[in-house]
């Protein structure tokens, strides 16, 4: 081989000499770096023409005006909408996360029918006229076999006319079950008319604007309650006019740290220092004694039933809640209780409000009403800056359809939760009814903007029920843990997708409605759970058809909402501008014609909440509230559980609140791995540190712990109702429970 | 099998054993390839590197490798320039190991960036205001003057040298060879200055930040110096290293004592340089953000004043003073000592220089930030090693590195 | 940082950030997120490799129970001035993929050019700056809410708050359209900024005193982070507690914020 | 790094860098160029057959 070694060298570097002095290795260069700008596989947003549609969110009862940017048919951007009265551009975390659940893969599609064992995840896609014509068939089943009142409904939409139509829907069916989950707004419902003769349907009015002085009994007002963001604004203006907020809880949460003062005292003694407040404005004659004597009464005495003179509020609370006494209950300085008084009878226009973190539970009714005391002490009831009844903005009437025989003798049986009316739901007594199949079995669950299987306490006794059930509808368009658990799902479109009027917003000074727009034609093959009732009373027939005459939900709504329907379609909400509100009225429709203290019914009291654990659970576990976790229907969008704290979530783990004093006599430090127990559960847990929490109190968020929706929240921590229980109130019978007794020991 | 190619008048091994030894290497080499390719396609979360991370180990990596390659510009400098004439029996290996140095260096810049196809965007687009523009002029210029001054080397194979062009090609580099040398020196001070400017001009970190002449923080000046002070101590201690391993002595005695002599001068400069640079930036940079030193060694797990003393005066005073005696110089035993101890304290003072930097919290709320690296990112800072031991293997087999060896090891 | 200084009508956008009254929700990184067209991953937990270009933190005063008292201050870039444009990050970018633009004072990124050798991070005090370790994936569908105005990041390049200039550029060209000399105070303003439900964020131009940012800056409870570094920021905070100023630097322990200029 | 370049401004640092950037290669390259050529002259003029693996090197 002559053509050797040297010359296939040679040509070698030839051509590498060559190669490297032509264009090509550059042109490859350049070329190359431009394919890194533009990789296939980094999504490029397509342009388009940019608009923007007005609508409410519906995620929370915070009922928020939104702007939905659309990019051509694809939504971008969810703004708060500037001229709502609500939020008035402001807007929250979890709304701002919208689109994210909107355009969610894990959505329920298409109606869903289990295809494995329950809760298995194995589904079939049907038609919606199968769907509607198993779940009708079910029902009829149930009517024919006079099984109709076994039939439950819950709904977490609040008071719209969705949920109208569906309590109208059950009803006319035969069912006396429908279920609302319960909240604060049920606690103030009911104290407002125990204590002022409120209507049961009318709703707590606020004016916080107009108030200086805020006593917050544990209101997470910057954490959620309420309408959030109508809050962060009023907090906002509170800073300009100076108005003060006393936080009073046993954590520093950001309403605390935002407070002016934070004033943290023994969890569940806050009807105690309530009382303890009263009686130093009584004892030093610091109430509003032209109020308190012209327009109340109780509060000297309390005539009962048989016509005896007993001992008013006034002799109460000097009997029992001297400050010293309050102080032991509290573990606050008499001084300090005194001072906190003298501040608050010293303010223009003070407020006392109560409703721990968001007020997701309605907690004590005696607390509630040793609390609004407090205000009617004040004088701060109707009055400007004051709390009072806001009236339901009157909705169109229905048409009447006399209900037939099944329906008629269905409605007369008992509650499963032992209420006596549907205005409030005790939801918290429907487990222990199912399981022991008192007063008579459930044969079918249908579950509207609700995921109970999630949000009630006691999760193993709630999951025990469900199993118990032999059918449960869901219509939720999340695979949420209820979804997941039921038998047939008949996906409601989502939020931005349907047109519904939403509820008047938590604590807001009048009455407003909005009209959430459906801002996208529906992604997927679902329908709007108004449509579905409807179609539903249609498969049913009867009168159970003539009670929902209407061709769909929107004729039904239009109907609803009557002349209210323009403004709503024009600007997308209404307010009522007819009255005043508030009212400065100083009578109403209680027994006695005045705000009642007490009654031959009630008094204002200390009964501490039988906090469930024994002496061999030392700690004291309290929930708490944040903006960034969703903890209702809807859960964290991945946004929102991406601006979680490390302290909150780590990784898979969940992190529990504990004061370095109270670690270290446990020998915990940061981030160790315990096993948390109470009385209803364990969970493992990591610890935090943090300085802002009373030593003896570990604290848990709401909103982790999920099963269901995606892999972005799902096996995330741990859920908090897995180890509470509810503890029923001796008056409302609704879940009073703040806390429970736990142990953590190294896991 | 492959004794054409050998050098004439030197022994080497066994080719079998050669072959192993280059097996042992390979695999190392492949197993840092394999984490090179993990980094590549997959992306720099293969390491452990985070957002107040961006820099960490293989920053130090390169920043190290090129202070202790700095033996081959300055042994070079002194050679050609100052004109130290007993260096040619070493300034060959200095180059080898300057030349894996560097080309190490630029191999883990290539995967230490995030877009390694653009990275020539750091010449096109070049930010003249940047340090880290100068480094990458001058580092890849000098890696030129590293491949021209290695070349004539490889030329000089037995094998090769029987091409006449190749021959000739080599015969002339050597004679320019001191212009190229000249310019190679000229830029290893500046991109080993601008290395240390990298870290002196951030202002936003008192850590690292220092004052300055001009344009220039004190740090480049330091970085310059100790470049030119610690990497005739590595090439010394790789030369130690192959001689162990060989079992052969390839160096003269006179040859190692001057170099390490005029290292060991260099290293007592350089250490009053920086420990008076210390106590000003202590005393006087530092206080005037409102930071004292011991904000920078306090309240965390791992950076402690230790370090500080371990850079200083174990990692400095000490090699320092010991190859500044002639007693010290003289034991063989001393003298190594002195070049692990000068090694380690380079890297240390390149270490907290980037690593550190990172750790100290700015804003009084931040934390102190804990670093470990991933198995990528040490699979890939032990790839040059495994790749510089392969090249050293092979040039010392086929090429007249050691001037001194058929002397030193006459073959009967 | 070319261009001439002409105090008379660049613009030089800012912020006053009022710590008093922020709650630490979180909305403005969410907002910031969804304008932005920020990736996210299934686990967002380790803070370091997360990408918010609006970062919330949490200060303590480190007193214990019950003296505790925490403030949370939202980190968005601080656009820094340094001395003439000389910001930490930009004077460093070896391949001028950031800039300070003398005409807004805003520190821009250019993600094409970037080359990710994180020298910027390493420069930014405020760690306001956020490297793509991964690529941006979102779930299927998910892509469609995405911003077209902003470009979605690759992997490998570094990225940070931008003051929403895709929204100044809108603002410029609808006021171009409407055939007005300039922008007006609420043609341009942030995501974070809209979003915020406390309003606690103002926003506008620091050189305008018709802009409320202007007077806001000067008032006595204004600080700004590290500003002894020389880094020049562009965001203001308010706070009226004494201990949160004082961390918005390090003080020597004779020091105070009221004693350094 | 070429006048062409955008970013290119006819300011000090530009040409103070740049200018020692370019001047470096130009050593460079140049010298590169001058071994070359002249190495192939001396080839071609030096009897291309013949042997000179062992012309002894002149180190300095």
């Amino acid at each position: 081989m002559k053509i050797d070694r040297r010359s296939f060298l040679s040509l070698g570097i030839g051509v590498a000499a060559g190669t490297a002095f032509s264009p090509l290795p550059w042109k490859l260069m350049d070329d190359v770096s431009i394919w890194t700008q533009n990789w296939p596989w980094t999504p490029v947003p397509a342009k388009g023409e940019s608009t923007w549609v007005n609508s409410v969110c519906t995620l929370c009862p915070g009922s928020c005006g939104i702007s939905v940017r659309k990019v051509d048919d694809r939504g971008v951007k969810i703004e708060g909408m500037k001229d709502h009265p609500v939020n008035q551009g402001g807007i929250c975390s979890l709304g701002l996360a919208g689109l994210q659940l909107l355009y969610s893969p894990d959505r329920v599609k298409t109606p869903l029918k289990r295809a494995g064992k329950r809760g298995e995840g194995k589904w079939v896609s049907i038609s919606w006229d199968q769907a509607i014509s198993e779940v009708a068939g079910k029902l009829k089943e149930l009517i024919t076999g006079g099984q109709a009142h076994t039939v439950a409904g819950i709904t977490g939409g609040g008071p719209n006319t969705l949920s109208r139509l569906f309590k109208r829907f059950l009803t006319a069916y035969g069912s006396p079950n429908f279920f609302n989950i319960p909240s604060i707004d049920d606690s103030y419902r009911l104290a407002l008319q125990m204590m002022n003769g409120a209507t049961p349907d009318a709703t707590v009015g606020l004016d916080l604007e107009n108030t200086d002085f805020i006593l917050s009994f544990g209101c997470g007002l910057l954490d959620g309650w309420g309408s959030p963001v109508h809050m962060f604004k009023t907090n906002t203006a509170w800073r300009k006019t100076q108005a003060r907020v006393i936080q009073i809880e046993p954590r520093l949460s950001r309403t605390a740290a935002k407070a002016y003062q934070w004033i943290p005292i023994t969890p569940g003694s806050e009807g105690a220092l309530a009382l303890g407040i009263a009686n130093v404005l009584i004892t030093e004659s610091l109430y509003r004694k032209d109020f308190v004597d012209n327009y109340t009464s109780g509060f000297e005495g309390v005539v009962n039933a048989s016509g005896e003179l007993q001992k008013g509020f006034k002799q109460h609370v000097l009997d029992n809640f001297s400050p010293k006494a309050v102080s032991e209950l509290t573990g606050l300085d008499p001084a300090a209780i005194t001072l906190l008084a003298r501040e608050f009878a010293k303010a223009k226009a003070p407020i006392a409000l109560f409703g721990r973190g968001q007020g997701k539970l309605p907690g004590s009714m005696d607390e509630a009403l040793a609390i609004h005391a407090l205000n009617m002490l004040m004088g701060a009831i109707n009055q400007k800056g004051g709390i009072y009844a806001l009236p339901t903005p009157d909705s169109q009437t229905w048409p009447v359809v006399p209900p037939d025989a099944v329906a008629d003798s269905g409605v007369k049986e008992p509650r499963l939760d032992g209420a006596s009316s549907d205005a409030y739901s005790r939801l918290n007594q429907l487990p222990p009814a199912v399981l022991s199949g008192k007063p008579y079995p459930l044969n079918a669950l249908l579950v509207m903007e609700a995921n109970p299987l999630y949000t009630m306490s006691n999760s193993k006794a709630v999951q025990e029920a469900f199993d118990k059930i032999p059918l449960v509808v869901s219509f939720s368009s999340f695979m949420d843990e209820t979804a997941q658990n039921s038998d047939l799902i008949l996906p409601n479109h989502i939020y931005l997708e349907r047109q519904e009027d939403a509820p008047l917003p938590a604590g807001f000074s009048k009455p407003v409605i909005s009209l959430s727009k459906a801002v996208f034609k529906p992604l997927h093959n679902t329908q709007h759970a108004g449509d579905t009732l409807i179609l539903l009373a249609k498969g049913l027939g009867g009168s159970v058809a003539e009670t929902l005459p209407w061709k769909d939900f929107e004729a039904c709504l239009k109907q609803a909402m009557g002349d209210k329907m323009e403004p709503l379609q024009k600007t997308g909400y209404w307010v009522n501008t007819g009255a005043v509100f508030p009212d400065g009225k100083t009578t109403f429709t209680t027994p006695s014609g005045k705000f009642e203290f007490a009654s031959s019914a009630f008094c204002p009291g200390f009964t501490p909440v039988k906090i469930e654990g024994d002496a061999s659970y030392p700690l004291l576990l309290i929930p708490y509230d944040t903006m960034r976790l969703a903890s209702g229907y809807a859960a964290n969008p991945p946004f929102d559980t991406k601006i979680l704290e490390e302290t909150i979530l780590l990784h898979q783990d969940g992190l529990i609140e504990i004061n370095p004093k109270t670690a270290q006599s446990m020998g915990l430090s940061e981030n160790d791995r315990v096993l948390l127990q109470t009385p209803r559960g364990q969970a493992n847990v990591l610890i935090h540190l943090e300085e802002g929490i009373m030593p003896g109190v570990i604290a848990l968020p709401r909103g982790l712990g999920h099963t269901a929706y995606d892999a972005y929240i799902a096996g995330k921590g741990v859920n908090l109702n897995g180890l509470t229980g509810p503890v029923a109130d001796p008056i409302s019978g609704l879940d009073a429970a703040w806390g429970i007794k736990a142990k953590l020991s190294k896991a | 099998m492959d004794s054409a190619f050998i050098p004439n008048g030197v022994r080497r091994c066994a080719p079998g054993k050669f072959l192993v030894v280059l097996a042992v290497a390979g695999a190392v080499l492949l197993w840092g390839v394999y984490a090179m390719l993990l980094c590549w396609f997959k992306g720099l979360n293969q390491t452990n590197m985070n957002n107040n991370y961006g820099f960490a180990l293989w920053i130090w990596a390169d920043l190290a490798v090129i202070a202790l390659g700095g033996g081959a510009f300055f042994t070079g400098f002194l050679r050609y320039i100052i004109g130290k004439d007993e260096l040619k029996n070493i300034v060959n290996y200095a180059v080898l190991i300057g030349f894996i140095c560097y080309s190490s260096a630029l191999l883990i810049l290539a995967i230490d960036i995030g877009q390694p196809l653009r990275g020539w965007f750091i010449f096109w687009h070049a930010n003249v205001h940047s340090m880290l523009t100068e480094v990458a002029f001058c580092l890849s210029c000098y890696f030129g003057v590293l491949t021209i001054e290695y070349i004539p080397l490889i030329l000089e194979n037995r094998g090769i040298d029987r091409v006449p062009f190749l021959h000739h090609l080599g015969h002339n580099m050597h004679d320019i060879m001191a212009v190229f040398a000249a310019t190679g020196a000229f830029l290893s001070f500046f991109h080993q200055g601008s290395l240390g400017g990298v870290a002196g001009v951030l202002f936003g970190r008192p850590f690292s930040y220092r004052e300055g002449f001009f344009i220039w923080p004190w740090t480049f000046f330091l970085f310059t110096w100790s470049a030119a002070a610690y990497g005739p101590c590595f090439t010394l201690l790789i030369t130690k290293i192959t001689e162990a391993v060989t079992g052969k002595k390839l160096v003269k005695d006179n040859v190692v004592e001057l170099l390490a002599k005029i290292s060991g001068w260099m290293m007592v400069t350089y250490i009053i340089a920086k420990i008076v640079d210390t106590l000003y930036w202590a005393n006087v940079t530092a206080p005037s953000k409102g930071l004292t030193l011991m904000d920078f060694y306090s309240h965390n797990a791992f950076y402690g004043v230790w370090i500080l003393i371990l850079e200083i005066v174990i990692g400095g005073i000490i090699p320092a003073a010991i190859l500044i005696t002639d007693k010290g110089r003289k034991s063989p035993a001393a003298r190594t000592t002195a070049f692990v101890l000068a090694v380690i304290g380079v890297c240390v003072n390149r270490w907290v220089m980037v690593l550190q930097v990172m750790a100290a919290p700015v804003m009084t709320f931040d934390k102190w930030a804990l670093y470990y690296p991933s198995w990528q990112e040490v699979a890939t800072t032990i790839l040059p090693v495994a790749y510089g031991v392969i090249l050293i293997a092979i040039s010392y087999r086929y090429l007249p590195i050691f001037p001194q060896e058929p002397e030193l090891n006459p073959i009967d | 940082m070319k261009a001439e200084e002409n105090h008379g009508n660049t613009k030089k956008f800012g912020m006053v950030i009022d710590l008093d009254v922020c709650t630490g929700c979180g909305s403005c990184m969410v907002a910031c997120m969804a304008e932005n067209n920020v990736p996210f991953r299934k686990d967002e937990s380790d803070k370091l490799k997360s990408i918010t270009w609006m970062r919330v933190y949490k200060l303590s005063n480190g007193k214990p129970y019950p003296e505790t008292d925490i403030c949370y201050l939202p980190r968005p870039c601080q656009h820094c001035e340094g001395h003439e444009g000389h910001s930490p990050c930009v004077s460093v970018c070896p391949a001028t993929a950031t800039d300070y633009d003398m005409q807004t004072g805003i520190v821009s990124q250019i993600y094409t050019r970037c080359f990710g050798c994180r020298y910027c991070m390493a420069a930014c005090p405020y760690h306001a700056r956020y490297f793509n370790w991964y690529d941006p994936v979102w779930p299927k569908g998910m892509e469609k809410y995405l911003n077209p105005d902003v470009s979605v990041r690759m992997r490998g390049v570094v990225e940070k708050c931008s003051f929403c200039i895709q929204r100044y550029q809108a603002a410029k060209n609808r006021a171009f359209m409407e055939g007005k000399a300039d922008i007006e105070e609420g043609d341009y303003q942030t995501a974070c900024t809209q979003a915020c439900p406390a309003g606690a964020i103002t926003f506008g131009d620091l050189n305008n005193p018709a802009h409320a940012v202007y007077k806001l800056k000067k008032q006595p409870n204004a600080f700004r982070l590290l500003e002894r570094l020389g880094t020049n920021p562009k965001i203001y905070y308010l706070s009226s507690r004494e201990w949160v100023r004082r961390a918005g630097d390090n003080y020597l322990k004779n020091e105070g914020p009221a004693k350094i200029g | 790094m070429f006048p062409f370049n955008f970013e290119w401004i006819w300011d000090m640092p530009h040409m103070v860098f740049m200018g020692g950037l370019w001047y470096a290669l130009g050593i460079l390259g140049l010298g590169m160029t001058y071994c070359i050529i002249k190495a192939a002259v001396d080839a071609g003029k030096k009897d291309a057959g013949n042997h000179v693996g062992n012309h002894a090197r002149n180190h300095d």
